[in-house]
């Protein structure tokens, strides 16, 4: 690459491109932002998406509704559940199939289990770029310990392909729930710690606080969701405002931070973490017993009826929705997924990174938890 | 006979290079035991650097162009001969000549010609990697020169081996003890010196790529992995000699090489890194404040109060 | 000579780089396995930023063609000797992407695989595995994609541009897209 | 919170709840910029998605706008057909600056001209020059298997009994 | 820890840090080590990784590779295996992991329990430096397919087997349709099983699996799946438009077929087979017009053919030549159409207004039909064969089997037909009170006796082996005890007594010797064996029949080789002689209204290719 002044006459300044990504320690998966460069300094920040993109909602329309249960979980790869559960949701409010209570609760585990895996893994992100790689080792070294329970109870580490229309596909194996509990007494060991060497700590303070800061307005008018909208001080969060699965039926809350910048939104993903553990004590302590799925047509008969539906979850990154819509055949007619991170890393960023100094943008990119899988699909 | 001579200490002088680049490579793979052990892992086997090193001098490499071969071999010259003027222990290889300004003049040729070097790769990521490591030597240079400034002054001369033997005579005559406020900024500055966390901006790896390195494969960045080993053992070699007196023999110099590297490598664990900009300021604020505070001390101790 | 041979692989494979690019969902179980729970470093193996740097390429699972084409560049910019390690079935044959208009089929047809893992994705023992078998792979000389790269430069090319490189479009146009203006 | 469908009613427009915090509305083309303004001047300020289902049997394209209301925690799913053969549509980046890139994704997926947007380079793919590939019409496992060079066995081995018929 | 607390900026504190110095690692020394966090070493104990699958308990029915999202699994041609059962495929999976995504769902699908997945995950290969490029690619994505065996069988992870076979994706529960109580029913013949609703016959539906184990198992090879599927859509019509192609007499075959797809049905192994019966009836039942859905044309070629008997045989022979062309003549003796289906039958089973649904169908496409006409009284046989282009015989089994005992000629010892014939023509109003042993174990049997509880009779059935032996529907044994018939295992007869009419019944109490060639196990009466009499005011024996062809002259009938027992004919119904067909029970193997429509068909296609032969010839 050469440093090539552009052609920009009225500036003294020699510009020169920069490439963050695909091939590049400090971007989140495989994704790519070009930057125009004025010394240390972004003028402009250009995304080069597709890079991971697999074309999942044209695949889906080829596949029968329930094998698209193996596709979906790929869409958000450090999250997958949500994927998972927000597409049952979806079709089971079209089919108008019932859930029981139990699978409603496993589903609270898993996606709260993600919630916390996902904040591992997207807080160890942030070592990794600050150089901080202590903390993304012991973070992806805890956050394997939420595999184990996922590979238990589902037979996969990563992609766990286990909810299914109706409910989930098997029971919580013996002895798990107990396995789940000892880790959560592990977490509550461990967060004292990750507070004192991340969140305390005065670099990790002094290269995020004030970083990339937005507003309450400005976070909606860009569309923003999840953590990073309620870091801005929006307190909107879907398990509460429209309850789904049995989030009425559990006792948390939305923690405030409201300062916009890439520490609140940090911090308002470990303070969400703690409600996470607090509702999974609930839920070890108010899951009932009984069914675990609702019996539904085998996948070869599984149709849909005609109609159209935008399903969501509130991910870890914001709100995971699907629109989807079905002609009443086996196979779906459309889906289209909103990954929480499209607009912030598709758009948002455009704006954000602009003006910012170089070490600064994979700080920013990790603070919001982008998703690169999520929006290329 | 002055043949003789010249080619004893010829052989002498690559002697030094090599234990130089084996206790530097050694060191690096201690170090990174030690990191494992805080990242509750086991880590590479503590020879890993030399495997490393090895298999990088044995890899195809590519250059770009004269400028960058050159710029290679003034990084790591300079290296070399400021080495050569380092008292190791009871050993120097020209003791006459231990001047403590040659040796740092050494080596910011040797950074200056690493920076050529890598410039001609034209890769912008090394340029910006290039210019923050010379942001952050003009950071971390300062107070080094303030403490340097109080140890001439209070040694009165400029030559390693007199302010070794000056130190003689146990614990209580090293300069540790007589300029703690020194031997501290002096240790932040080793910090920025060898690039260790919080101040390896000039490489962050998830900022810039590796930053000047970005380029450097095979044997180059073989060179520039011996360039750090010797740099890594010129350096503490210095600090010891200036604070921690000297060594009787070779084996307790490098332990309290060793000692002061342990505890570089026990911040870099624990903290992430500065932005270049708040590194340099750092530099300039507290570590200069305590060079300073130091000098003056040294001055209103040795000047004033004449102890 | 062949001693020398023998050494110098012997150091090879047990300092092997990996370029730290995440093509791949596959590449998810990177982090565990670099890091402390599983710690591939024991085995001398880190992740570098740069492909200048790196011995070992690891294509974690499928490749849009998009990728395709940064894979090809980070790859010729690797230095020898390189390898290439295929993770999990989307590099063997389509994996689950198999009609996916965007995501390639059989990764050797545009670079060298070294090594394929079995998984989707593999777990990290899987993936240490393999790493151990590249080593030994390494020490015995086994291990020589990259000559196989040099030596048939102009069928992978081939390969490589027939994907890279359209000009016309791949299916007969069923109807014609509206443009304007 | 009920009363929001009878204003949309009043306007003219079907709209109906799909659950309690979901309805759709069903826009003429020619109206959507107006209806999309009103309504985030109602609250709807957040905007979720741009979505475009290709009825290919009607001829029609359906773009789908998913809208955010923080405040009555509700969701506006707005429906428009475009007709296929000539999808044009006015851009909505006056509304909402952010639906730049969604229509350019929808431009590169389907081929759909919007109006008034700066910006519908190629986005996902590169050097695409087939049909939009999230037209029904096109034919990714063909595509596939022509680029990628690689042949599906569709019996998957089985042999239909042969029978009379 | 509230906000406030974590977000003050702490020096000192990153310091924590530092006393992971000391401790142990938690690093899993892979492969020293192995991880230790599950019950037991190593991965979880549902790891999904390989396939497993018991190749001799696997039918090869092909779901698991129909359910692949990946497209990895192919069902490929095996000889080294002897199948499981009789309807077993010898296709056996293959995966290709350049595909498998480990998603589970060919297990979760696998009817039988054989696929499961194992906890071994490891394969790799490396390419040797001597293939040529152009060959790697094939080499490499072959040596990751291989056959699902029992490689890692010693390794179990995602197992579904008998144990958590509900947390399959099968759906395992039958919805039986609704019947009337055995109490009541027992005292009227009128039809007792309700045709399904539509959203019984829907969820019925969805549970099918759409393999088509059953079209092989069907004598006629029906398009099931794809008729259950349309039902499973909501569409009878399009339902019946597959029935139709292949029996035109839907209603019936849903009321009163011997069902051999249900044996066959792949869900049945595990769990209660699909009602493919019942949702055929339901189909034909919900249908009103079937010619108009069957898409028939009325055209004629100018050929004439000519059958002999009305029963399903003729009718379907019809029904295709007419499709084909034909103008067809059914000659039938007795006054009503139907045959076996009209006479043999009952009606709580098959309601003569719903048989009549499907005849006049097949009627309405102008079929000339000659009642009271029988072949060799009435018309010449010879006749038939100079004035028509082909003949095709559906006389079925006429001539009961006798039982050889003593007392067999007295009175009131009948043969099953015939007091099904008495039965069904009204010619038998009342057995009240009146005591009835059935011989037999066949659905013959059956009819007989649950017609006789329903005329007021204490009915008993006397068969040679045991009830599971019995080759009559399970359905029907069952429902008959529950009217209360008594059924005697292991009877076999010995003699009748009485003066003129029968008296008592003697039989003796067998055991059962395994059958050395592999058949079912034979009873034998020895000296030991206990003999009961019971008294019986009727008798009748309902132990099959044989077929009747003295309308057709000697010589032909030696030409053609009836045997006494069967004609023998080609698979398109053809004989020996020219321009003579033969379907139906006199013809068949199986002998059911099903296989005889399929031989009418396929006699209808063979007349097709006999006289474009001809033609040809000419």
């Amino acid at each position: 690459m050469e440093l090539t002044p552009l052609n920009e006459s009225n500036d003294d300044y020699r510009y020169y491109e920069l490439f963050i990504g695909p091939n590049h320690p400090g971007i989140e998966g495989n994704f790519s932002y070009i930057l125009k460069m004025k010394g240390h300094t972004v003028a402009e920040a250009t995304p080069d998406p597709g890079l991971l993109h697999r074309g999942f909602e044209k695949l889906m329309e080829r596949r029968l509704w329930t094998q698209n249960l193996a596709l979906i979980p790929r869409i958000c790869v450090p999250e997958p559940d949500v994927n998972e559960v927000a597409y049952c949701m979806g079709i089971e409010h079209m089919a108008k199939i019932e859930v029981p209570k139990r699978a409603q609760y496993i589903r609270v585990i898993v996606l709260e289990l993600a919630r916390i895996a996902s904040f591992l893994f997207g807080v160890s992100g942030l070592g990794g770029t600050t150089g901080h790689y202590t903390s993304a080792q012991w973070l992806i070294g805890d956050r394997d310990y939420i595999l184990d329970l996922f590979e238990w109870l589902t037979g996969g580490r990563v992609y766990h392909i286990y909810q299914y229309p109706g409910g989930v596909k098997n029971d919580l194996p013996e002895g798990w729930l107990d396995k789940l509990s000892d880790f959560l007494d592990y977490m509550g060991k461990r967060l004292p710690e990750y507070d004192k060497f991340i969140f305390k700590n005065p670099i990790i303070q002094k290269r995020t606080v004030g970083l990339g800061y937005i507003s309450a307005d400005e976070a909606i008018e860009n569309g923003l969701t999840g953590p990073n909208l309620r870091a801005s001080g929006v307190i909107y969060d879907i398990r509460k405002a429209q309850p789904y699965l049995v989030y009425d039926e559990l006792d948390f809350e939305i923690p405030k931070t409201g300062d916009g910048d890439a520490f609140s939104r940090i911090l308002q993903r470990r303070l969400e973490l703690g409600e996470s553990i607090k509702i999974l004590r609930q839920c070890i302590k108010q899951i009932p017993q009984g069914p675990y799925r609702t019996k539904v047509p085998n996948p070869f008969q599984f149709r849909v009826p005609k109609g159209s539906y935008y399903s969501k979850v509130e991910s870890s990154r914001g709100e995971f929705g699907y629109y989807m819509v079905s002609d009443g055949d086996v196979k779906p007619y459309r889906v289209y997924v909103r990954g929480p991170s499209y607009s912030i890393g598709l758009y948002y960023a455009t704006k954000a990174l602009v003006g910012m100094r170089i070490e600064d943008v994979p700080v920013w990119i990790h603070t919001t938890d982008m998703c690169p899988p999520d929006f290329d699909r | 006979m002055v043949i003789v001579e010249f080619l004893i200490k010829l052989s002498q002088g690559f002697g030094i290079g090599a234990l130089a680049l084996a206790t530097g490579l050694l060191f690096g793979g201690i170090a990174r035991k030690i990191m494992a052990r805080i990242q509750r892992r086991y880590g590479p086997p503590f020879t890993q650097n030399f495997m490393d090193l090895f298999k990088l001098l044995s890899k195809g490499s590519v250059s770009h162009g004269w400028a960058f071969d050159l710029g290679l071999v003034a990084g790591f010259v300079p290296m070399l001969a400021a080495l050569m003027f380092l008292p190791i222990g009871p050993f120097t290889l020209f003791p006459s000549d231990s001047s403590l300004i040659m040796i740092v003049y050494l080596m910011m040729m040797a950074y200056l010609g690493m920076a050529m070097g890598v410039l001609a790769s034209g890769n912008p990521n090394s340029a910006i990697g290039m210019s923050r490591a010379l942001m952050l030597m003009a950071g971390y240079e300062v107070p080094f020169a303030a403490v340097i400034f109080s140890i001439y002054f209070f040694s009165k001369t400029g030559y390693l081996t007199q302010i070794v033997a000056m130190q003689s005579g146990g614990f209580m005559n090293w300069n540790i003890v007589k300029m703690p406020l020194g031997f501290l900024a002096v240790e932040i500055v080793l910090q920025g010196m060898l690039g260790e966390k919080p101040f390896d901006q000039a490489i962050a790896p998830a900022e810039i790529a590796s930053g000047p390195m970005v380029e450097l494969g095979g044997k180059y960045l073989g060179f520039g992995m011996i360039q750090h080993s010797v740099a890594l053992f010129l350096e503490t070699g210095i600090i010891v000699d200036l604070f921690l007196g000297g060594a009787p023999n070779f084996w307790i110099f490098i332990a309290k090489q060793f000692v002061l590297y342990f505890v570089v490598v026990l911040v870099d664990a624990i903290l992430p890194r500065l932005r270049v900009h708040e590194a340099t300021s750092f530099f300039w604020k507290l570590p200069l404040f305590l060079g300073i505070l130091q000098a003056v001390i040294v001055i209103i101790q040795g000047g004033v109060l004449n102890v | 000579m062949s001693e020398w041979t023998e050494i110098v692989d012997y150091f090879r494979g047990r300092s092997m780089w990996m370029l730290h690019y995440c093509t791949g969902c596959g590449a998810i179980e990177l982090p565990p396995t670099m890091t402390s729970r599983w710690d591939m470093e024991r085995f001398g193996i880190t992740p570098m930023a740069t492909p200048r740097q790196a011995d070992i390429l690891l294509i974690t699972g499928y490749l849009a063609i998009k990728t395709l084409k940064r894979v090809i560049y980070t790859y010729e910019q690797m230095q020898p000797p390189k390898w290439v390690l295929g993770f999990g079935s989307c590099t063997i044959n389509g994996g689950i992407y198999w009609d996916s208009y965007n995501v390639i089929e059989r990764l050797d047809k545009y670079i060298p695989v070294d090594i394929y893992i079995a998984g989707c994705m593999p777990r990290p023992e899987a993936i240490l595995d393999s790493f151990v078998k590249l080593k030994e792979m390494v020490q015995n000389g086994e291990a020589k994609g990259y000559e196989k790269y040099v030596k048939n430069y102009e069928w992978y090319k081939a390969n490589q541009d027939k994907v890279l490189k359209r000009t016309k479009p791949v299916l007969e146009r069923i109807e014609k897209v509206t443009k304007i203006g | 919170m009920a009363d929001i469908l009878d204003e949309i009613r009043a306007m003219d427009l079907k709209a109906s709840w799909l659950n309690d915090w979901e309805f759709e509305v069903i826009v003429p083309k020619e109206r959507i910029g107006s209806v999309l303004d009103y309504l985030k001047s109602r609250t709807f300020k957040g905007f979720m998605g741009l979505s475009c289902v290709d009825w290919i049997d009607e001829g029609k394209f359906e773009l789908v706008y998913i809208l955010q209301s923080y405040d009555l925690s509700l969701e506006a799913i707005v429906k428009t057909k475009i007709p296929r053969h000539r999808p044009v549509i006015e851009s909505m980046n006056a509304i909402w600056k952010l639906c730049e890139v969604y229509e350019r994704e929808m431009h590169e997926f389907f081929g759909i001209e919007f109006v008034g947007n700066p910006n519908l380079r190629p986005f996902f793919l590169e050097n695409w020059l087939d049909t939009p590939p999230l037209r029904k019409d096109f034919d990714t496992l063909a595509f596939s298997e022509e680029l990628f060079e690689f042949k599906e066995d569709e019996t998957h081995g089985i042999n239909p009994p042969e029978r009379i018929e | 820890m509230s906000s406030q607390d974590i977000e003050k900026k702490n020096g000192f504190a990153p310091i924590v840090g530092l006393k992971y110095l000391f401790k142990k690692p938690h690093t899993v020394r892979y492969p020293k080590e192995d991880l230790e966090v599950f019950p037991i070493s190593g991965n979880s104990p549902n790891y999904r990784g390989f396939h497993t699958n018991d190749l001799e308990k696997c039918i090869g029915c092909g779901n698991c590779a129909r359910v692949c999202p990946t497209d990895a699994v192919t069902m490929v041609e095996t000889t080294d295996l002897k199948p499981a059962n009789k309807f077993a495929k010898t296709v056996r999976p293959v995966f290709d992991y350049g595909r498998c995504c480990f998603c589970a769902q060919c297990v979760d699908v696998c009817p039988t329990g054989s696929l499961q997945m194992s906890r071994d995950y490891i394969h790799t290969f490396h390419p040797s430096v001597s293939i040529s490029v152009e060959e790697e690619p094939e080499i490499v994505s072959k040596d990751f397919i291989w056959r699902a065996d029992s490689t890692h069988v010693g390794n179990p992870g995602y197992v579904r087997n008998e144990k958590n076979k509900f947390d399959k994706v099968i759906n395992f529960e039958r919805t039986a349709p609704k019947k009337t109580d055995p109490a009541k029913r027992k005292i009227s013949f009128s039809k007792y099983v309700q045709i399904y609703s539509k959203e019984e016959a829907e969820k019925e539906a969805s549970r099918c699996l759409g393999c088509g184990a059953c079209v092989e198992a069907c004598p006629n090879e029906l398009h099931i799946p794809e008729y259950i599927s349309a039902i499973s859509k909501g569409d009878p019509e399009e339902s019946l438009t597959w029935i139709y192609k292949r029996n035109p007499l839907p209603l019936i075959c849903g009321e009163v077929c011997t069902h051999q797809c249900e044996e066959a049905c792949v869900v049945g192994i595990q769990g209660e087979p699909l009602a493919i019966r019942w949702l055929k009836a339901f189909s034909a039942s919900n249908v009103d017009d079937y010619l108009k859905i069957s898409n028939f044309l009325p055209k004629s070629n100018g050929k004439k053919l000519a059958a002999i008997g009305g029963g399903p045989a003729s009718l379907s022979f019809g029904y295709y030549a007419r499709l084909l062309g034909y103008d067809v003549t059914i000659y039938e003796a007795e006054e009503k159409l139907g045959g076996a289906m009209m006479w043999g039958i009952p009606i709580y089973r098959l309601p003569k207004d719903e048989m009549m649904k499907d005849i006049n169908a097949i009627l309405s496409t102008r079929i000339e039909v000659k009642l009271n006409t029988k072949v060799g009284r009435d018309v010449k046989f010879e006749d038939l064969m100079r004035s028509y282009d082909a003949v095709f015989i559906g006389v079925g089994n006429s001539k009961p089997m006798t039982l050889r005992i003593k007392g067999e000629d007295l009175e009131n010892v009948v043969q099953g037909l015939t007091f099904m014939h008495m039965v069904n023509d009204g010619t038998l109003k009342d057995l009240n009170g009146k005591k009835i042993v059935v011989v037999g174990g066949g659905n013959v049997a059956m009819d007989v006796a649950r017609s006789s509880v329903r005329l007021g009779a204490d009915v008993t059935i006397v068969y040679r082996r045991r009830i599971k032996d019995m080759p009559a529907d399970p359905e029907e044994i069952e429902d008959a005890s529950q009217e209360g018939v008594k059924i005697v295992e292991m009877g076999v007869p010995i003699e009748i007594y009485g003066e003129k009419h029968a008296k008592e019944f003697e039989y003796a109490v067998a055991s059962l010797v395994p059958d050395p060639s592999g058949g079912r196990p034979r009873p034998v009466v020895d000296d030991k064996s206990p003999h009961v009499k019971i008294s019986a005011d009727y008798v009748v024996a309902a132990i099959g029949q044989t077929p009747s062809i003295d309308f057709i002259p000697v010589d032909i009938q030696q030409k053609i080789g009836f045997d006494g027992k069967s004609i023998p004919v080609d698979e398109y119904g053809r004989t020996k002689v020219k321009g003579l067909f033969c379907g139906g029970d006199a013809s068949n193997a199986r002998q059911d209204i099903i296989s005889a429509i399929g031989s009418g068909m396929r006699a209808a296609k063979g007349v097709e290719v006999y006289l474009a032969k001809e033609e040809g010839n000419v």
